[in-house]
């Protein structure tokens, strides 16, 4: 194994680019974009090389261990498996396009890009960490500069609210930027004071006097603490994930963040709340999970269909998007709360295939809403006669969510489903198939009222298709989205490696008559 | 570090096993292949596609090697070639492949492969004659499109596994509404295509629960899986819910008619020929499945025949031809769903390959006649007879096909069906069958009236022979649509069975019935206006589309006011709650502030309560 | 502790004595609005812990509280001298003396 | 008593001198008679500051853990940590008081100093002492100087009303003190904390009355560093007096006022834990609670600051209730964090309020304006806020942990919501700052300032990026303490 320290590169290379980028006192646009998309490149060349070394057989691999405060255990530890990888793939795959999204970005635009690299080290670190401590630590740091980045350089929805909440929704600035950039603030660090308390929980019990995942997982735990701890992180976890009722934020947040924080956020963010999740929550505590089993899963369900549901009743285009959002990371959720092989396996592909296409749409809403200034869906038509190319990706993005075989959408869900009819519940199934068929609604209909018809209305004249370097965001990401789709194998074995792995874990720790019982 | 394992298996499995001296398996991947080559090549390199003219016939000489490639495939198979199965593995659970890709040969997916790159190969060399008034960038996305609607049927006729197959079925849902809405700058082609798209894709859901549920007791994929209890019925009619929907079954059909609004090569091909037909060859590639649910196939017949028999009615009053055609598809689907509920497969079977032939024909008639006068509607084209008559006859030639006459290929088919249920004692389906027969006489009789012998409209008076392009296409089909009757051997030889025909009562009655039909049509629209209209309240009832107005109402009605009530309880319950909170606290904040009076003397306060507070607790306490 | 009490009535009239001047002192600090008033009423509170520690130091019979009280004393003179200098400047700034002219700072 | 163990006295004699030597140059220095600056004066506070350094660095130079009067004053591991804290807050709040007092007070640069030293020996005194007479005469000595520097602004307007106000509850609270300590005295004997945890020991009945003593003690420390309901001088104070001063009384006080805690209640009374830990977990929740409430809805920043630091001290008080090796532990870590945190913040709050107003509105834009400035801020918020690879995370996380390991896990739970809420303060300054306003020009700082910020902003992110050697420290010193 080479001893080169692939994964501290992957991490921190955005971070050293954003001291750079500091440290230089450039005005210059273009010497900022170099120095940020660099440090991506850097990053994504990392992930390929990781991806492309790891060597099947699971466990967890390119290792690297620096101590933090060794007297309490905490030590930066850092370690990939397939879960790992695909996720470190698919964050350096969105930041990558993300940092090509903000191009056209004209004010404060160093400071966005520092912070958006402060962002991306803490997505990465959370997805290579070995330390649990050091886990929560990259956590938050992937969700603080997000107030910024939206408080800043987000667009204001104004919203004329009538009705009895009408006070409410004055007094606090509901649709502003500021608000949404509070609010998401404010209810996933809220959610981070339960992963806290969870955590804490974890190293006490295990009383090993380590923050290490590998040994507080080889612990086992009281069943009485499981079953409060479990729920507390998916409750912490979950709130990021965008578990009902707690997803209220990812519509006001995405909708009013800048195109590459939206693109990070739902594509690769909320991820890390899945993630949380699964390996924390499920692997480590496999007796909570098995008995909370069925309320992750009910609450997953609701959150596809409701999710859908209320995309449908959108009529600005990013909520449509953020909603759908919603609504796909159930099915993330409800694979994953199916503990079978093929609903892990799922879920974590789900999270590679969503990443991918709510990064294109997002890139693409910030196409449109760059030119237009507007986000009302009833307001537009006819786009596909200006902008061809964005209306081609934006078709290709939906077809990828409704699950559309050859894209990668498909391969993920049909695996959630599959693991969910063999879970605890099979009309989990049902309920998730009907969701891709509710988005096969909204999504469809949404294109046709934005791009078909006869041409677009005379407010949006000067519309055109993507200029430079805006192509390199969808191409990317489409071209992946196609590769994962029709070649799921590239990644698969190792997921599902993985995932064999904790599940047999999880078989010796909970005998299986625990998860049997789950079915009320 | 976790330890190594050796590196043999880290080589990722080869993306296909090319076998340079394995003819068959060369031959169904270049009938696979070569289209897809060519969609990839048309869609990234864009100055190609948009130079039209050389993108269609580049994609009309692939669409033509595929069927020479199925063709020849056909012929290895028909010689004795054994089934052969290629795959490699797509999906995993534990280490093991739970689902592939691959290509599964037989007789029924090499004949079934060779119809559809057949059709698709006349339908494309046709395009190129009937697209070329359109602007050059919309043509070569039309044969982009047409190139990947191949791969995507090919994919699914060759489908080793039912996975594979939905895979393909998803695929050519797309093709239809990327097709369909080929004219997205018409506000009614939008709705078409996406209509089309979620009527499908509701009924898909049917599908994929089949297959959630294959999976579940089987553990595979397989269609001949063997499956016991419930699942034995539930399985194959989760399945016949997306064949329903992908093969216009009453109630789902509704989408079929409007489909129409594509370009009508595209009806041709995917709309009456191949794709609405998938749902067909699904039923018989997984018949051993549907075998062990007989209620399933008694529930299927009776949709079959009700399909035929409803959707020719509403033919007849259709003065948009395609829209004829549409319902009269769907007619001819329900007899093949009819049949296969029977449990007459070959019968079903044959029939699809026939009417591939000539109702591709009459919608590539119905597309020349368009092309005349620039209009759908039959009235426009009267008396088109004098003008193109070559087209006018091979539309003909087709009409008989459809409508059962001896020694057309139709007749044959039919025959077989009706024949079949009979002995399998359908009394009352085969009843509405024939009657649906000359239903279909009828229809088409007032088509043909109408439209090539009735009054002359203005536009007819101009119009203009097809070019080559168009008639050759139509040539070959006219061929086959008189001959193809007489493959039922070849295609018996193929499944294995036995096939003599034989003159029979029901195919004499059926004649009869359809003959009478024709006369009837003759009669009806030969001699009188068409506004003095016999059928009168009925045809008003068929025009307002009352199953149309169902679904429209269940949407109107239901979806979209339950997603503005989900809309709203999301936005002032559950976000309200969370706003509530934050506003309590704001609340609660500015409200306290009093307490810091500013008063020096209250703080002092302040600390004497709190040192009584602690005497307090001290004397309790302590 | 509670052989200290039992002792006899010396002891706690003193303490008593010493809680009493202390309330006073405390209600003085809270009702007058005159803040040299104020700080007398401050002077008393902490007259009454000498008198306490006064009354410990002769039951325990050593020395250490009347020390201890001792240094109360020094250190209640400088905190007082203190007040008196924040008295004159408030009399300065305002040309009054009423605890009540000083609101400014709240919320 | 007996001066044996003078060495011991090292660090409170160099104060000492330090002072006398700012004493002596005060005079020799004429000040201007006519108010203005001079840079004669002006080297007040850089001698003060350079002295300050040299103590420190003396701190690693003295001999450790001798005794002095006789065991009043004992110079351990715990005394020499918590007194690096605070020469270290000293020093800092001297460099950054430099240019605020030479602007607002030229003339009286040597009073405000002195005063500074004054108050920082008592608290140097305080943190080693282990003797009710000593520790009421240190903290008397540390307090009554902090009235006068309250009031410096004689002529602004809150000043006077906020010294008045820091005055009133501080001698009403040293007579409570002290007249707990009495009883103390009176029930043990003795004023001697090592004797008094020996008598407590022998498991005699402690009797109401110390309870008493206890009890009241215990209120007039929470004077000091402001607990609920003793706070309330604490946001106006904070308003009226100069900032670089509520710098040093925003921490120095507090750290001091801790120690004193720590050895009266922990060291001396550790054996009544039973009967003062419930009291001290209801302040602890009050403090937490009533401090974040009361800054959510503040528009001036000093004030804003000061009741987060009233939350702070909530906090605080957690890590002081546990009373283990761990909590002490880390108690004086995150007054560690804390010092750095504060005072930087609040240098800059003396920045942009140089013109005069503290609120909210003149923080505007101040990213655009001055970048370097902004984003200093931010990261002393975020160390407030308790947020990743800055001092104040591994502050409240350490405590988390060890309150967890103390089996308070509701604690814990109400603590890290409530640092959620007060994020929502602190991000209202960063809107401020970073989302509302437009350009300008940048504010002025001048260059001991700029030091000092910079000087804050480094052991920030150094405590931050690189926790290990003070985490170890502090548990070493708590250890040495508690014999853990």
């Amino acid at each position: 194994m080479n001893s080169f320290p692939w994964l501290s590169m992957i991490v921190f290379a955005p971070l050293v680019a954003a001291v750079v980028l500091l440290a230089i006192p450039t005005k210059s646009r273009t010497t900022t974009r170099i120095v940020a998309i660099t440090s991506t490149l850097v990053s994504l060349v990392g992930s390929l090389r990781v991806a492309i070394g790891y060597l099947p057989g699971g466990g967890y691999q390119f290792r690297e261990h620096y101590p933090i405060i060794e007297s309490i255990g905490i030590n930066l530890d850092l370690g990939v498996d397939g879960w790992g990888i695909s996720l470190l793939l698919l964050t350096s795959i969105i930041i990558f396009a993300g940092a090509f999204a903000s191009w056209t970005l004209t004010q404060r635009d160093k400071e966005f890009y520092v912070l958006l690299l402060a962002l991306v080290c803490g997505v990465f670190g959370v997805f290579v960490s070995l330390d649990l401590f050091v886990f929560f630590l990259f956590y938050e740091i992937a969700v603080l500069p997000m107030y910024l980045l939206i408080g800043v350089w987000g667009s204001t929805k104004k919203v004329a609210e009538a009705g009895p909440f009408r006070f409410l929704f004055r007094l606090l600035d509901i649709g502003g930027k500021e608000y949404a950039a509070i609010k998401l603030t404010l209810m996933l660090l809220t959610g981070s004071a339960f992963i806290l308390v969870g955590i804490l929980a974890m190293y006490d019990s295990a009383g090993a006097h380590s923050f290490s995942i590998e040994t507080l997982g080889r612990a086992t735990y009281p069943r009485s603490l499981q079953m409060w701890v479990f729920p507390a992180l998916w409750l912490g976890f979950g709130t990021l994930a965008g578990v009902f009722p707690f997803h209220t934020w990812s519509p006001d947040g995405h909708a009013s963040a800048p195109t590459a924080v939206s693109m990070l956020h739902a594509g690769v963010l909320m991820k890390l709340g899945a993630f949380g999740v699964m390996r924390i929550g499920m692997v480590m505590l496999p007796q909570g999970a098995a008995s909370w089993a069925w309320v992750v899963g009910c609450v997953a369900v609701v959150n596809i269909v409701y999710g859908a549901l209320a995309a449908m009743r959108q009529t600005d285009l990013k909520y449509i998007v953020a909603y759908s959002s919603v609504s796909h990371m159930g099915v993330v959720m409800l694979g994953a709360a199916t503990m079978t092989v093929e609903g892990w396996n799922g879920a974590i592909y789900q999270m590679v295939a969503h990443g991918l296409m709510t990064g294109l749409f997002f890139a693409l809403v910030g196409l449109i809403y760059g030119q237009t200034h507007d986000r009302e869906v009833g307001n537009m038509g006819g786009f596909a006669k200006s902008m061809p190319a964005v209306a081609v990706f934006f078709t290709i993005a939906s077809l990828s969510s409704l699950g559309m075989p050859g894209l990668a959408g498909f391969v993920a869900e049909f695996q959630v489903f599959l693991g969910a009819w063999n879970g605890p519940m099979p009309w989990w199934a049902l309920a998730g198939v009907l969701g891709a068929w509710l988005t096969a609604v909204y999504v469809l209909r949404a294109a046709r009222r934005i791009f078909w018809g006869a041409g677009p209305p005379a407010r949006f004249t000067n519309l055109s298709d993507p200029v430079g370097t805006e192509w390199v965001a969808l191409v990317v990401l489409t071209a992946c989205l196609i590769l994962f789709g029709v070649a799921p194998r590239l990644i698969l074995d190792d997921i599902d490696t993985t995932t064999v792995g904790y599940l047999d874990t999880i078989s010796q720790t909970a005998p299986p008559q625990a998860s049997a019982g789950v079915r009320p | 570090m976790t330890s190594t394992t050796s590196s043999a298996d880290a080589s990722p499995p080869p993306i296909f096993p090319l076998h340079a001296d394995h003819l068959v398996l060369n031959l169904a991947l270049i009938a696979l292949l070569l289209p897809l080559a060519c969609f990839v090549l048309l869609a990234l390199v864009w100055p190609l596609r948009r130079a039209g003219r050389l993108a269609g016939w580049l994609s009309a000489t692939v669409a033509v090697i595929s069927f020479g490639a199925s063709a020849r495939l056909l012929m290895l198979v028909v010689g004795g070639e054994a089934p052969l199965t290629e795959t490699v593995g797509w999906l995993v659970r534990d280490g093991k492949v739970i689902a592939s890709m691959g290509v599964h040969i037989d007789g029924i997916s090499a004949s079934m492969l060779a119809v559809v790159t057949l059709v698709a190969a006349c339908v494309q060399v046709y395009s190129l004659g009937y697209m070329a008034e359109d602007s050059l960038p919309a043509q070569g996305r039309y044969f982009t499109y047409h190139s990947l609607f191949i791969t995507a049927m090919g994919g699914l006729v060759l489908a080793p596994n039912l996975l594979q197959l939905f895979a393909g079925w998803e695929l050519v849902g797309l093709c239809s509404y990327l097709l369909i809405g080929f004219y997205w700058a018409k506000p009614s082609a939008g709705q078409a295509a996406v209509k089309a798209f979620w009527v499908t894709k509701f009924a898909d859901m049917g599908l994929i629960v089949g297959l959630l549920a294959l999976y579940g007791a089987t553990g595979t994929f397989a269609w001949d899986a063997h499956l016991v209890g419930i699942w034995a019925t539930a399985v194959p009619a989760l399945l016949f819910m997306g064949v329903m929907g992908k093969s216009a079954q009453v109630p789902l059909h509704i989408w079929l008619p409007d489909a129409m609004e594509g370009p009508t090569p595209v009806s041709a091909l995917l709309h009456a020929a191949t794709m609405v037909a998938a749902g067909v060859y699904l039923i018989v590639r997984a018949y051993p499945l549907f075998e062990l649910a007989p209620s399933l196939l008694l529930a299927m017949t009776w949709i079959g025949a009700s399909t035929a028999l409803i959707a020719a009615a509403t033919a007849i009053v259709q003065d948009d031809i395609k829209k004829v055609l549409a319902y009269s598809t769907c007619s001819q689907l329900g007899y093949m769903i009819a049949a296969l509920g029977s449990g007459q497969i070959m019968g079903g079977y044959f029939h699809l390959t026939t009417h591939a032939f000539f109702k591709s024909l009459l919608f590539l008639g119905a597309g020349a006649a368009i092309h005349a006068v620039h209009s759908n509607d039959i009235h426009d084209m009267g008396g088109l007879w004098k003008t193109t008559r070559i087209s006018a006859l091979l539309f003909i030639t087709g009409s008989l096909a459809l409508v059962g006459v001896p020694i057309f290929a139709g007749f044959f088919s039919k025959d077989l069906i009706l024949e079949e249920m009979l002995e399998a004692g359908q009394y009352v389906p085969v009843a509405m069958l024939v009657l649906g027969a000359g239903l279909t006489a009828f229809y088409m009789t007032r088509v043909i009236v109408i439209a090539y012998f009735g009054d002359a409209a203005e536009g007819a008076e101009h119009a203009h022979e097809a070019p080559w392009t168009m008639l050759l296409p139509m040539g070959a089909l006219g061929l086959l649509a008189v001959g193809a009757g007489f493959g039922g051997d070849l295609l018996a030889t193929l499944w294995g069975q036995q096939y003599h025909f034989g003159m029979t009562p029901i195919g004499i009655t059926t004649s009869v019935i359809g003959l009478g039909g024709i006369a009837l049509g003759i009669m009806r629209y030969g001699t009188s206006t068409w506004t003095a209209d016999l059928l009168g309240g009925l045809r008003g009832f068929i025009l307002s589309g009352p199953v149309d107005r169902f679904w429209d109402s269940a949407w109107r009605q239901g979806l979209l006011p339950f997603a503005q009530v989900v809309g709203w309880f999301d936005r002032y319950i559950v976000d309200g709650l969370i706003n509530m909170v934050a506003w309590l606290f704001i609340f609660l904040a500015d409200r306290i502030k009093r307490f810091q009076t500013g008063r020096a003397q209250d703080y002092v306060f302040a600390v004497v309560l709190g040192v009584v507070a602690f005497i307090a607790y001290g004397m309790v306490g302590a | 502790m509670n052989e200290i009490i039992a002792a006899g009535p010396g002891l706690s009239a003193w303490l008593i004595l010493a809680g009493v001047l202390f309330s006073v002192g405390v209600y003085g600090v809270l009702s007058r609005r005159n803040l040299i008033a104020i700080l007398c009423s401050v002077e008393l509170m902490a007259n009454a812990v000498n008198i306490n520690l006064v009354a410990f130091s002769r039951f325990h019979g050593d020395t250490l509280g009347q020390a201890f009280a001792l240094f109360g004393i020094a250190l209640t003179v400088a905190e007082v001298g203190v007040g008196l200098a924040i008295v004159m400047l408030v009399y300065r700034q305002r040309q009054g003396i009423d605890i009540d002219d000083l609101h400014d700072l709240l919320g | 008593m007996t001066f044996t163990g003078i060495e011991s006295l090292t660090l409170p004699l160099a104060v000492l001198a330090l002072l006398l030597m700012v004493f002596l140059a005060d005079l020799l220095v004429p000040a201007p008679s006519d108010g203005r600056q001079s840079d004669a004066q002006r080297g007040l506070g850089a001698l003060t500051c350079v002295g300050l350094v040299g103590v420190i660095l003396l701190s690693w130079w003295m001999p450790q853990g001798g005794l002095a009067f006789g065991g009043a004053y004992v110079q351990d591991a715990f005394a020499t940590y918590l007194q690096r804290v605070l020469l270290a807050a000293a020093a800092l709040g001297a460099l950054g008081s430099i240019d605020h007092v030479d602007r607002n007070f030229p003339s009286r640069q040597g009073e405000y100093y002195l005063m500074l030293l004054f108050s920082l020996l008592g608290m140097v005194v305080l943190a080693g002492a282990r003797e009710l007479v000593l520790i009421i005469v240190a903290f008397e000595l540390m307090g009554i100087p902090l009235y006068v520097l309250a009031a410096m602004q004689k002529r602004a307007a809150g000043g006077v009303e906020g010294s008045l106000k820091l005055y009133l509850t501080g001698a009403v609270s040293s007579a409570v003190t002290l007249y707990g300590m009495s009883f103390i005295y009176g029930v043990t004997g003795t004023t001697n904390l090592t004797a008094i945890a020996a008598r407590l020991s022998l498991g005699d009945d402690q009797g109401p009355l110390l309870v008493l003593g206890l009890l009241l003690s215990l209120a007039g420390m929470g004077f000091k560093i402001g607990v609920v309901p003793f706070h309330m001088w604490v946001p106006d104070t904070y308003q009226g007096s100069p900032t670089p001063f509520v710098a040093f009384l925003s921490v120095a006080p507090k750290a001091a006022g801790f120690g004193v805690l720590v050895r009266l209640f922990v060291e001396g009374l550790g054996a009544m834990r039973d009967t003062w830990w419930p009291i001290v977990l209801v302040l602890c929740v009050a403090t937490m609670v009533v401090g974040n409430l009361f800054a959510l809805s503040q528009r001036n920043v000093k004030r804003l600051l000061a009741w987060s630091g009233v939350a702070h001290i909530g906090l605080m008080l957690l890590a002081f209730g546990i009373a283990t090796v761990q909590g002490i532990g880390v108690l004086i870590f995150y007054l560690t964090a804390y010092v750095f945190t504060n005072m930087g913040a609040f240098f800059i709050v003396d920045v942009v309020g140089q013109d005069g107003s503290d609120d909210l509105d003149a923080w505007q834009g101040l990213a655009r304006r001055s970048p370097a400035l902004g984003g200093a801020m931010l990261i002393f918020l975020l160390s407030l806020g308790g947020i990743p690879f800055v001092a104040g995370f591994w502050a409240k996380f350490l405590l988390f942990w060890a309150a967890w390991q103390a089996g308070m896990g509701l604690l814990v739970l109400l603590g890290a919501l409530l640092a959620v809420l007060a994020l929502f303060y602190y991000l209202k300054v960063a809107r401020s700052m970073f989302i509302e306003g437009t350009d300008g020009p940048a504010p002025r700082v001048a260059l001991p300032t700029a030091l000092a910020i910079t000087i804050a902003l480094l052991g920030v992110i150094g405590i931050g990026v690189y926790p290990q050697p003070f985490v170890d420290a502090a548990l070493a010193a708590a250890a040495g303490l508690l014999g853990g």
